[in-house]
């Protein structure tokens, strides 16, 4: 009951909160069919910036972090990123008139994480005045690459068995989604926080542009949500089912696992917040190409309409104030 | 003095530019053109500028002049079959006329 | 005589405001054939961030703002915008040489609104301590809209007179407009302003940028002021005399319902100078691409070179000094 | 195997865009390809990247392989006429070589 | 009904935009086209949009289409000679097909 | 001994700066095939972005500086920026299989300066808090105008020689180097700071930009410099040679004038720095199109290779910290 009340609470207060005013509103706008876009250049500006900024706060922070409490949620993304694509491809794939590549394609996006979701949690987090380990979002790559991985190999399996089709090297899509613009831009980040001392561009540029470059990512996902909607239209119905179902559940999972984190090696509960709404999230910028290469016969009106129209907007939408609220409560006592 | 030349044009998504790029030099076309863009086809609409969170999915045109008409013919016939029976794309050939075919 | 110190000092201090330094500074580069260029992208973002900034804080003030203070000076931009048009029909219109489908074009353009001379003006108030309600630039669609639709009317009444064309659908226009990438902007600024609570990412991000981002506005705006010339030449000189006039007489109109507004429901000098900028203004951004569908036969090079080479300068180098000099002398006592 | 198919070229003003893509579905074209630029035309002069405060009058160049000639002169004919007699733009034809007509 | 005409295409850096558009207008080109993008040739490889810190030797594609195809052959050869002797590009012809030959 | 300890620890200073991360990532970045590119439109406006910063703040200043202090150090870098080409006309262009045409286009290259590396050197003395007069960055054009023109003269000349090529026009030279964007920006930066009054514009914008927007320049710098490598390598290995010497040697040659204008007007230990770094920076941006119209003849591949892939990583990770160093020794006593 009390749940039902922090999760209503926070849930309008996320209402309130400009971030999902941003991605309605730019549901709105496309929906509307008005003219304004954000031109490609800004819009992979932004992303890198949200990224670089995550890497540089991560990267500073693992100097400081002691590296056996983020041992166990490191392991716990990897785990839960592969889970995931097996739950998918155990699910939807068994589903009538779904076709086993696009299936898997679409499980690896909902197991692999989105940079727009996890910037926006931290932003709701902060609003908040939930405190989170600034090395939880670094988290990303060790979630989002297993799952593109074992989508990849998966299919790769399957093909052989039809047409003995050539061996899939792991080690190839791994460095391919390694060399990704958004993981680059993160591990770049994180490695310069390491290693140099950039407190100072850090919090004079990137931290304060973060929230506003954020509020026009969100504008762009909304736009691509509803943009993507006519060709999910022409998939399966399946697809939006999985897509609307799927992140809460995998938040779930990841949320467990930030409980048995906090209590085992003292996980933040701000930690575990981020950890189950990476694992809710799914991939957006970085997955999509990687799939496509590496998954060619897999349709992307499908993957890709599951994943921008549906997919995101609930991430954002309702297991960010739902995981938020979660652990007010969880982690009261 | 023109010469006839012979021009392969090819539109794919930008995933796909560093493999033809090196399957075109590898073949023998000296030199290349790419410009962006979007478009439509059997698989799905691509915004040419507006922000699109799926980029790579974008378009490219390459086009690549070459002296010699089998060349072309063979390249084109490659890519066809090597890419855009899995991929999405298109490929095309075109007469053209050049001034120094030895350039091409 | 005070009233014309009051203007000079007023003129003066906007000549070393940065505004039409960057403006002037435009036209000095586009003149001596500098390769400089904003890229589009980057115009584009720039006013999408001025215009959603605007709307914003619009939005966010129209909360609290009392609605009946609020409808009077709405009124008055919608009629200002369609007095603007007829009076460019009736004299524009008149004049030898000048084409029907042109002249209804140019009064359109300069009864509609410029965001760039719109964010001037707010600068240059700011930097007085002029003090403006936050909603007066939300008027800009209310002016903006009535005069295109009225303009795109009459050319097709015009046009049906000559050769029955089909008859032009008002709404059709409105939506057209409210469409274009400025109003969308705006408008979203405003609702998000109203619904959600945007405060802190617009102080963080949409406030510091504005500045700096109408300096880069202004550079552009002088750029293609200079480099429009050309095309205004090769039209009837009529277009310059128009040009050069109606913004100040517009301006004149706007403050002078501003000042009743200011009598009747309280309007602020500051708010009373914004409607007198906002009449004085023509549209740049939003006006052209839906005259061009509206009213096709008209010669862009004409309605075009008028506003951006000879009616945005005008209105921000002197409209705006007058005016605020004006507002400072009228409303002194 | 090349097969002969007719391209269209249609190098008009942004704003038309959705209209001219429209009508190319509908004459049944099963794809093009759009790229962003500028020109001058008998109107006036546009910038092809730099900031252009008339953006919406930048140009689009569209091209739509067919393989029935008879389509594509149709669709030329009828955007010709349709839009370019008010609207600022050009269309033209040209011949290419295809491996797969079925897809065009 | 559609007459022929000649398309002229030239490839080249970004830096001589301006005096090849003046040799077009010279030489009596009604209009153009320019689309930017990048390549490889001879002389080195350029980015089509990732940041190039050399983006002055980018590349344009500039078309022009001719109703004489004398102008036409004429603008490609002095081209050709007043300018790619010395820096790198390329200008080709080739055969269309528009309808109101007079415009162009 | 002294001197090479001041020197290590502020190297290691240097390494530790973000500046130097960001261009040694940028390089990783490249060398692992990493997909991220920052868009081409927001690498022009973040170079605009620095050198209008550069001008207004050199502008404003210039208005309290006195003139004479200012004329020495000018005239010295007139002078550097010619010696620096005969330097390299003398030593490179006689070396065995280096085309004459090559060698000058190199020589005034390195003869220049790089608004990047100058950027960088600000950074740097501001991090260590040396003081430097805000009119030094200003001396840009007297060095890198110089320079590129008496490089395309003499190229002229030989041309001449050879072939009875038509006279080249200096002044067209100096006209098109000042067109170029880069100088655009900062003289017209310059010339608001000098007549307007920029201050809170430049405080609250650009000023703000700068620390961040260069780190992403010096990001775009390192996968530059790595992705021409390529090229580089298929040219003589001289120009390797050279370009790692250069810098160098026309730092120090930079650094002695600095100190002598030390001790005739008392210009500033950072400002000799300052000196120092834009006579070891080479053109990078302003430079390359003013020399490829100039000297058509001459192969990109060797001087832009050699000017992006090691010249200018030379001038930032070594002469920085070097004069830096020297500067804290020289000028102790
Ligand atoms: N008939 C066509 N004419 C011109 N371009 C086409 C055509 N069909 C496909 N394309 C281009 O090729 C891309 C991929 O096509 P597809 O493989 O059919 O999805 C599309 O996005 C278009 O840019
Ligand atoms: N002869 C031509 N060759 C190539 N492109 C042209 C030609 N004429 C016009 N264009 C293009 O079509 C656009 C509109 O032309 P216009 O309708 O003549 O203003 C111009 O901006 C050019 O991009
Ligand atoms: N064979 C070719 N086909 C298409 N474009 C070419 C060809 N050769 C050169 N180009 C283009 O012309 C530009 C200059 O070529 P080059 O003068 O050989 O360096 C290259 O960057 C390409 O964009
Ligand atoms: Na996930
Ligand atoms: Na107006
Ligand atoms: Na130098």
């Amino acid at each position: 009951m009390d749940l039902i009340l922090a999760f209503g609470s926070s849930f309008l207060s996320q209402l309130r909160s400009p971030t999902l005013a941003f991605l309605i509103g730019g549901m709105a706008l496309a929906a509307s069919g008005s003219k304004l876009a954000i031109p490609d250049a800004v819009y992979r500006f932004i992303v890198f910036v949200l990224l670089m900024s995550i890497g540089l706060d991560g990267g500073m922070e693992i100097r400081e972090a002691d590296l056996a409490a983020l041992a166990l949620p490191a392991v716990f993304a990897i785990l839960i990123g592969c889970v995931c694509v097996l739950i998918g491809a155990a699910t939807l794939g068994r589903l009538p008139g779904i076709e086993r590549d696009d299936a898997l394609a679409t499980s690896g996006l909902f197991g692999a994480v989105s940079a727009s979701t996890l910037a926006a949690a931290m932003i709701v987090l902060d609003e908040q005045d939930v405190f989170f380990e600034a090395w939880t979002p670094a988290l990303y790559p060790f979630m989002d690459i297993p799952a593109l991985v074992l989508a990849i190999v998966l299919a790769g399996v399957s093909a052989r068995k039809d047409n003995g089709a050539e061996k899939t090297q792991v080690s190839a899509i791994i460095v391919d989604s390694l060399r990704g613009s958004a993981l680059s831009a993160l591990l770049l980040g994180i490695a310069i926080g390491l290693i140099a001392s950039p407190q100072q561009v850090y919090e004079e540029f990137y931290d304060p542009l973060f929230r506003g470059f954020l509020s026009i990512l969100m504008l762009i996902m909304g736009m691509e949500a509803w943009s993507r909607l006519a060709a999910l239209r022409s998939v399966a119905h399946w697809y939006m089912l999985y897509a609307f179902i799927a992140p809460i559940l995998h938040g779930c999972l990841g949320f467990a696992c930030g409980w048995v984190a906090h209590e085992l090696v003292g996980l933040s509960p701000g930690g575990a917040v981020i950890l189950a709404v990476i694992a809710a999230s799914n991939s957006d910028i970085s997955g999509p190409p990687t799939l496509r290469a590496g998954i060619p016969g897999a349709n992307p009106s499908s993957y890709i309409g599951a994943s921008t129209s549906i997919g995101t907007p609930v991430a954002i939408a309702l297991c960010i104030p739902i995981f938020t609220a979660l652990a007010g409560f969880v982690f009261e006592q | 003095m023109f010469h006839p030349a012979t021009k392969v044009t090819i539109i794919a998504e930008r995933l796909l530019q560093d493999k033809l790029v090196a399957k075109l030099e590898d073949a023998g076309a000296k030199g290349y053109t790419i410009v962006d863009g979007g478009g439509k086809g059997e698989h799905f609409t691509r915004a040419s500028d507006s922000a699109s969170v799926v980029n790579a999915f974008s378009i490219i045109r390459i086009e690549a002049i070459l002296a010699s008409d089998e060349t072309a013919r063979a390249i084109a016939t490659e890519i066809e079959t090597g890419f855009f029976k899995q991929y999405s794309g298109v490929v095309y050939l075109s007469q053209v006329e050049v001034l120094r075919p030895e350039r091409f």
